[in-house]
């Protein structure tokens, strides 16, 4: 078992024991403690992906920003009657069956991934030799530029519908 | 080769952040391990500093910090754009300017929306 | 690097983004409101022109390495969104007033749902695409939302936004699989790719295809995964309800067109395998379930499950005609179906809500024209000859006939059969029954402008079928 | 060697959980995370991509990801604050006002 | 008309379709031309007797109109040259007997009567229709002059019927006959005369006596050139004219109302006419029909003056004595009763007695029953025609007094008709003298012969001269037996009736023909029509069918609306597990 097996073996493990934490915790502040471990350990695996930048922002913006803005919705409802009421659906028999075959299918099929196409330019020197976010940096900004634009309007709808909704008395 | 790669630079981080988590949950756990364990109802109702808990124990957010981290969110986000532009602006050029002013005026906009909205006033 | 002279394909779409930062900013600082409204309908116009005056100075092409394309395809469905989007205006002018509902946001957010189905039309690239879904749909949101005190619509949303997320899950997942197999996410590459793998990677294919049916599926509101459409168009404001029946449908169907056509054409045997039982049962359920409701605005959501079903037919023969006749089906249903909006929009006055079916009864009596525009609706809808309806349903029956689906044609035919009934009920309703207080309807001359527009439309496109066909078949092979 | 599939298997196991997560959780927010989860194994599988096919395509994609995520994420909580002043409950299985 | 052509003028094209052509075209050839002397002298009397007739009556003008709808409809019948403009009047005909008939509508029985006119006459119509259809289909077109030119070729084709093979000629000539039987009132169809008596009497003189009966006559000679190729045809004409002819009288002899005895006088009579076609003396026929009208018309309006009188009184036994108050009426009624009876030297004998004579050549075997048929008929037709005169005019008024002294002769207006009609009575029998008596006597055989052709067989001299003293000797002794009855022993009828009690009975109810039809035909179709089609298929097929599938549809609809549970998670569930079943139908089935 090589090193990196070793890492991969750690990081499956531990994000599909968080992953079914986050799931099954009856309390929500318990779950979004666990989903922020839970980053971490995916930033942690991007760094095995030699995606360094990905992962800071993995920590910076999911971590950072998502979760506190998760915390202070849960902070809103009141949680003692969230902690007396059932976790569950009544029929999450069902719904265990439909990921579970979920499973069963997909894996069998994905198991036999193969790389196909050619290896493209950016190999892993090339990318540490110019360092992380000056490939993103260009890459993003020369050829990703219409999706780049794209984002800045997403993200204007956002502040638009969040201020929109939430504002009680629009002045 | 890209199947083994192990981000070398990066273990010195790694090691020390585990170390960290092991000492503090160590603590934790031995704590746990050895102390007798005699809960009683005051021992365990929070403690405000000596007088009887009054309300909640964790009282209700208002809506108006939900706006502020919404905006918090968004702006981040932002931020995290501009970083890779910064980093790689000698190689862009005008082009690169030029699009990044396009970005930072519509979130401008935003902003400014926000602004007028009353979404910052924290009556 | 800042090719100048092909940002001009971007141009319609840039005009319009500049559009809804107007209206957003001017919102702040007008107090008459209706000029917004006119400025995003000025704004549509204008990108409008521009989009079909570049395709006719023959500017169709590729920019940013072909992730946005202006061609024919893209600018048929634009014309789409543009009618959409105006009518969608008119009709909300006098609506939003009545429902309170700030008229600022409301116009911006139309104008950016509008720019992310055009971004969705003309996208080359599956980033794009999947940003421009994105757009779209959290605008539609929102929209759906925006009667913040009416319990219905916050339940509209909170059901589209979570159903939607869900899906674009699964649309996330099956564009991750493409990129795994084909290394690029722009569509002409993946299809290049896919033919140099050959069979090589056929399973993963089609998991992905898969993926992205289910998808697509859900935006179209193709059977299994049509379930939010009936709560979503009864909760959201109607003219939220007509422009979400109408251009975001459309805009799925162009997505689904672009992705299935061109991207996966190789295994057009698949996936038309999966849409075919997919599509029926959609009719089906469409037709059936519509019969027993009694809200209109949930019955014509049913019976948009129902056209979305008859439309998906287009895609099975895998052909151009087929396709053409899929995309001459579409108009033709929008332009009828935000008609019917329109009137429904009209029935909501002051303390009623004119939702329910018995809000329409002895309609006839007071206001002889509008029942009657409503009647040109219903039958153009059932699919009754001189009227539109029929010319859609025909051309696509007929391509599907050729391709040799006919047991699924003669099931489609029963079921439009079925539908006639509760179209018919609606004309029942306003002509045969008779009305507690029948009270006039005052109709802004907006909606009047609309109602105008789409009846004359959904009649001349009857007696007419050819100009509207062809200019199909020409934008597809243009 | 680590083989890509691992990395693909993995994200599937990880989204199905999250499917998981999304069928059967009662609570909206819990259901909100396991979206998040989907979200995060798509990720993780658009990085894995992106370095075993040495192409930047993956890492810019799943720069986006994020960016709807948080979008979305605003805008779902907006909506889901909006529904829980209106009505008491944020138990998706009493949510059925629209039904039928 | 004199040197034997025949006018035909064709108006215009009525119906074209395929090489189906029909035109409206008249052809007025010698006899065609006797049954317009007939029709048009009969129906002018009789509408000036109508006028006094009807007088007072709120219906005046209708009656009017319905009479002259009748005669145009008759004379259309009478002038046609094609037998779809013979259809038609023929149709046109029964219609109006039926109006006529039931021209009193509020009286319940006028209307049945109507009513069961119309029916019976259906039936002989329907047979009728598919005759023309078949000449249609066998000559290729409806023209007299095509079909009967095409007769001979056409002999040899048979038609398959229900698998076995039947001559083209003889079932057309029996479905024709059947038409003819229907109109003409013979055995089968002949319920709806007596019963057609609830018409005012003008309308039966007309057209129960003279015209619409005697279409079927016409009809019948009028194919004569078909019906003499087909013997079997042929035969069943006599027979049935000749059962017929029996039959009405033996009714006849004891009904007790006026005008049903003249009505089976009539059926009778055209027993006898059908009798005269059924042996080929078609002339003869023709001659009988031309005398029968006068005379016969006679009758009933002489029995219309009667109950004019009487004010509506039927029952013959409620009269007598009538003949101080009205003389005129007596006179005729006795002209007529005379010359029905066959007295040598009046119009009935001249005719009657050809008949015999031909009814007697015609054949060894069945000739002679059909003569021996004929003169008992004679002897009855005699019998009961001067019971009728005995008890209506002689003896002892056994009306009430009201009714006496109200009797009074009918005004002139009503008169004069009888009197001319005695005159035609007398005359029209002078025409037919047979070559026996008169070298060329028989000018109207002559008359006829281009059309109707010469009848077979030539007997000996003697053997005329027996057959005609047989039937004079017959009709005397008739009166004779009817004198004793009636006049000298007032007791006998009721003896003889109390002595032959089954007999009598069986006479009086009409052999129960009307009862009989009753329980075989129309109770079960009317039973049959609301149990088995309006059950069975009505209730349950139909209306499972039309609103079952509806309510099917609509309750599933219903039930499918339970699986739009309105939860989020149940929506996801729906597209996760379709998204599944997809994924399964590729990779795993």
């Amino acid at each position: 078992m090589t090193l990196p097996q070793i890492f991969f073996a750690y990081f499956a493990v531990a994000l599909t024991g968080l992953s079914l934490l986050v799931v099954t915790r009856r309390n929500p502040v318990h779950g979004v403690m666990w989903m922020l471990i839970l980053f971490i350990h995916v930033a942690g695996l991007y760094l095995f992906l030699n995606a360094e930048f990905l992962a800071a922002i993995q920590i910076i913006v999911y971590a950072g920003a998502i979760l506190v803005l998760y915390l202070f919705v849960v902070m809103l409802l009141n949680l003692k009657k969230i902690e007396k009421e059932r976790k569950f659906q009544h029929i999450w028999i069902v719904g265990l069956l439909v990921s579970v075959a979920f499973l069963t299918l997909l894996i069998p099929l994905l198991g036999k991934f193969s790389v196909y196409p050619p290896p493209g330019e950016y190999s892993v020197e090339r990318i540490n030799s110019e360092g992380q976010i000056m490939t993103v940096g260009r890459v993003l900004y020369t050829k990703f530029l219409l999706p780049f634009e794209i984002a800045s309007l997403i993200l204007l709808v956002s502040i638009i519908g969040a201020v929109v909704l939430s504002k009680r008395k629009l002045n | 080769m890209s199947g083994n790669y192990i981000p070398s630079h990066y273990l010195p981080v790694i090691s020390i952040l585990a170390f960290s988590v092991l000492v503090g949950l160590g603590a934790l756990i031995a704590g746990l391990l050895v102390r007798p364990r005699r809960p009683y109802e005051q021992k365990l109702a929070p403690y405000e500093s000596g007088n009887l808990p009054v309300g909640e124990p964790r009282y209700r957010f208002s809506v108006k910090f939900y706006i502020v981290a919404m905006l918090f969110v968004v702006f981040d986000v932002e931020a995290v754009f501009l970083y890779p532009w910064a980093v790689a602006y000698d190689r862009l050029g005008l082009f690169g300017f030029v699009e990044m002013m396009i970005f930072i005026v519509i979130l401008l906009v935003g902003y400014v929306y926000a602004w007028k909205k009353g979404a910052l006033t924290w009556e | 690097m800042f090719e100048t002279i092909n940002m001009k394909i971007l141009l319609p779409e840039l005009i319009l983004i500049c559009t809804g930062l107007a209206v957003i900013l001017l919102d702040l600082v007008l107090r008459k409101k209706e000029t917004v409204a006119f400025i995003g309908v000025a704004g549509a116009l204008l990108s409008a022109y521009y989009n079909f005056s570049l395709m006719s100075l023959g500017w169709s092409g590729a920019v940013f390495q072909n992730m946005f394309v202006l061609d024919g395809y893209s600018s048929f469905f634009k014309l789409i969104f543009y009618i959409s989007l105006i009518i969608t205006i008119f009709i909300s002018l006098n609506y939003i007033k009545t429902e309170r509902v700030s008229s600022g946001e409301y116009y911006s957010l139309l104008l950016f749902s509008a720019s992310g189905m055009m971004i969705m039309a003309g996208a080359a690239d599956f980033m794009v695409l999947y940003l421009g879904i994105e757009l779209m749909s959290l605008s539609l949101y929102i929209l759906a939302g925006i009667m913040r005190e009416r319990r219905t619509s916050n339940e509209a949303a909170i059901k589209y936004f979570f159903l939607g997320a869900f899906s674009s899950a699964f649309l996330l997942f099956g564009i991750s699989l493409t990129y795994g197999l084909t290394g690029t996410t722009s569509i002409i590459e993946v299809a290049e790719a896919l033919n140099r793998l050959g069979p090589a990677g056929r399973n993963i294919t089609l998991i992905a295809v898969i993926f992205f049916v289910t998808a697509f599926g859900f935006k179209v509101a193709l059977v299994p995964f049509h379930m939010w459409a009936p709560d979503v168009y009864e909760g959201a404001p109607t003219s939220v309800t007509a422009f979400m029946s109408t251009g975001p449908k459309a805009a799925a169907f162009a997505v689904m067109g672009r992705v299935l056509f061109y991207a996966f054409g190789a295994l057009q045997l698949q996936w038309s395998a999966i849409i075919e039982p997919l599509s029926i049962v959609t009719i089906a359920v469409g037709s059936i379930l519509a019969l027993s409701q009694t809200n209109i605005k949930r019955m014509l959501a049913y019976s948009a499950i129902a056209h979305a079903g008859y439309a998906s037919i287009g895609f099975l023969p895998g052909t151009q005609e087929a396709f053409a006749a899929m995309i001459n089906y579409l108009m033709i249903y929008i332009i009828v179906n935000l008609g019917a909006f329109a009137v429904v929009v009209i029935m909501r006055r002051e303390g009623i809500m004119g939702e329910e079916l018995s809000d329409y009864s002895g309609l006839a009596k007071k206001n002889p024209l509008v029942a009657f525009l409503m009647l040109i609706f219903m039958f153009s809808l059932t699919g009754i000859p001189p009227l539109a309806g029929f010319i859609g349903k025909f051309y696509i029956f007929m391509g599907a006939v050729e391709a040799g689906y006919t047991k699924l044609v003669i099931a489609a035919v029963i079921f439009s059969a079925v539908s006639a009934f509760f179209y018919l009920r609606v004309v029942v309703y306003m002509y045969m029954k008779e009305a507690a207080e029948p009270s006039v309807l005052i109709v802004p001359h907006s909606v009047k402008l609309v109602l105008a527009f789409t009846s004359i439309m959904a009649i001349l496109l009857g007696i007419f079928p050819s100009v509207l066909l062809d200019f199909a078949r020409a934008s597809l092979l243009g | 060697m680590v083989p890509l599939s691992w990395y693909i298997v993995l994200s599937a196991v990880l989204f199905s959980i999250g499917v998981f997560g999304f069928l059967v959780r009662r609570n909206l927010i819990m259901i909100f995370l396991s979206m998040e989860l989907m979200l995060n194994s798509v990720n993780i599988s658009f990085v894995a991509f992106s370095h075993y096919l040495q192409s930047m395509t993956g890492q810019v994609m799943v720069f986006f990801v994020i960016t709807v995520a948080a979008a979305e994420a605003a805008i779902g909580l907006a909506i889901l604050i909006v529904f829980y002043k209106n009505n008491p409950t944020l138990n998706s299985d009493e949510i059925n006002l629209l039904k039928g | 008309m004199r040197d034997g052509d025949a006018i035909r003028i064709d108006i215009y094209r009525w119906i074209v379709s395929g090489n189906f052509s029909v035109s409206i075209g008249i052809l007025i050839d010698r006899l065609s031309s006797v049954m317009l002397i007939v029709v048009t002298s009969i129906s002018s009397l009789v509408f000036i007797y109508s006028i006094g007739y009807m007088h007072g009556d709120k219906g005046y003008a209708r009656f009017f109109s319905y009479l002259s709808l009748f005669v145009f409809s008759m004379l259309m019948l009478v002038l046609a040259d094609n037998f779809l403009l013979l259809y038609f009047g023929w149709e046109a005909v029964g219609l109006c007997s039926y109006l006529l008939i039931g021209f009193w509508f509020e009286k319940k029985s006028a209307a049945d009567a109507g009513k069961k006119a119309f029916i019976v006459n259906r039936f002989g119509d329907f047979g009728f229709g598919l005759g023309v259809i078949l000449i249609f289909l066998t000559f290729g077109s409806l023209e007299y002059m095509k079909v009967f030119s095409g007769a001979g070729a056409a002999l040899g084709q048979t038609v398959n019927i229900f698998g076995h093979e039947v001559d083209t000629i003889t079932l057309i000539c029996l479905l024709l006959f059947c038409g003819a039987m229907g109109k003409s009132a013979q055995v089968p169809l002949h319920v709806w005369l007596p019963d057609a008596m609830e018409g005012p009497t003008p309308v039966s003189a007309l057209i129960h006596a003279a015209t619409m009966v005697t279409a079927g006559v016409y009809l019948v000679a009028r194919c004569n050139p078909l019906f003499s190729l087909s013997s079997t045809a042929m035969t069943t004409v006599a027979v049935v004219g000749g059962t017929t002819a029996v039959f009405a009288a033996t009714i006849g002899l004891v009904q007790n109302d006026i005008k049903r005895v003249i009505a089976y006088s009539t059926v009778s009579q055209l027993g006898y006419m059908f009798l005269a076609l059924g042996v080929g003396a078609y002339s003869a026929g023709i001659f009988h029909l031309y005398t029968h009208a006068y005379f016969k018309a006679l009758l009933f309006l002489g029995s219309g003056s009667v109950i004019h009188a009487m004010n509506n009184e039927m029952n013959m036994q409620k009269m007598g004595g009538l003949k101080k108050y009205m003389p005129v009426t007596y006179a005729t009624f006795m002209i007529a009763s005379l010359s029905i009876s066959g007295i040598p030297g009046l119009a009935g004998f001249f005719s009657k007695d050809e008949i015999l004579w031909r009814a007697y050549l015609a054949g060894e075997g069945s000739g002679r029953i059909l003569w021996m048929l004929a003169t008992a008929a004679a002897f009855m037709t005699a019998f009961y025609s001067f019971r009728l005169i005995f008890l209506t005019f002689h003896g002892s008024f056994r009306g009430s007094a009201e009714q006496e002294h109200h009797l009074h002769e009918s005004p002139a207006v009503m008169t004069v008709p009888l009197m001319i009609l005695a005159v035609g009575a007398l005359a029209a029998g002078w025409v037919g003298i047979p070559p026996l008596l008169l070298e060329h006597g028989d000018r109207i055989g002559e008359f006829l012969a281009p059309v109707l052709g010469h009848p077979a067989g030539e007997g000996l001299h003697s053997e005329e001269m027996m057959v005609m003293g047989v039937s004079v000797l017959v009709s005397l002794a008739g009166i004779l037996a009817a004198v004793i009855f009636y006049i000298k022993k007032r007791d006998l009828p009721e003896r003889t009736a109390s002595a032959f009690k089954p007999v009598y009975t069986m006479l009086y109810n009409k052999y129960w023909a009307d009862e009989l039809y009753e329980k075989i035909l129309v109770s079960p179709v009317l039973r049959m029509s609301d149990k088995v089609f309006l059950g069975f298929f009505d209730g349950r097929l139909i209306e499972g069918i039309v609103n079952g599938i509806p309510s099917f549809i609509g309750s599933f609809s219903r039930g499918l609306r339970k699986m739009q549970t309105g939860l989020i998670s149940s929506y996801a569930f729906m597209m996760a597990a379709g998204m599944l079943i997809i994924l399964g139908m590729f990779f795993f089935f």
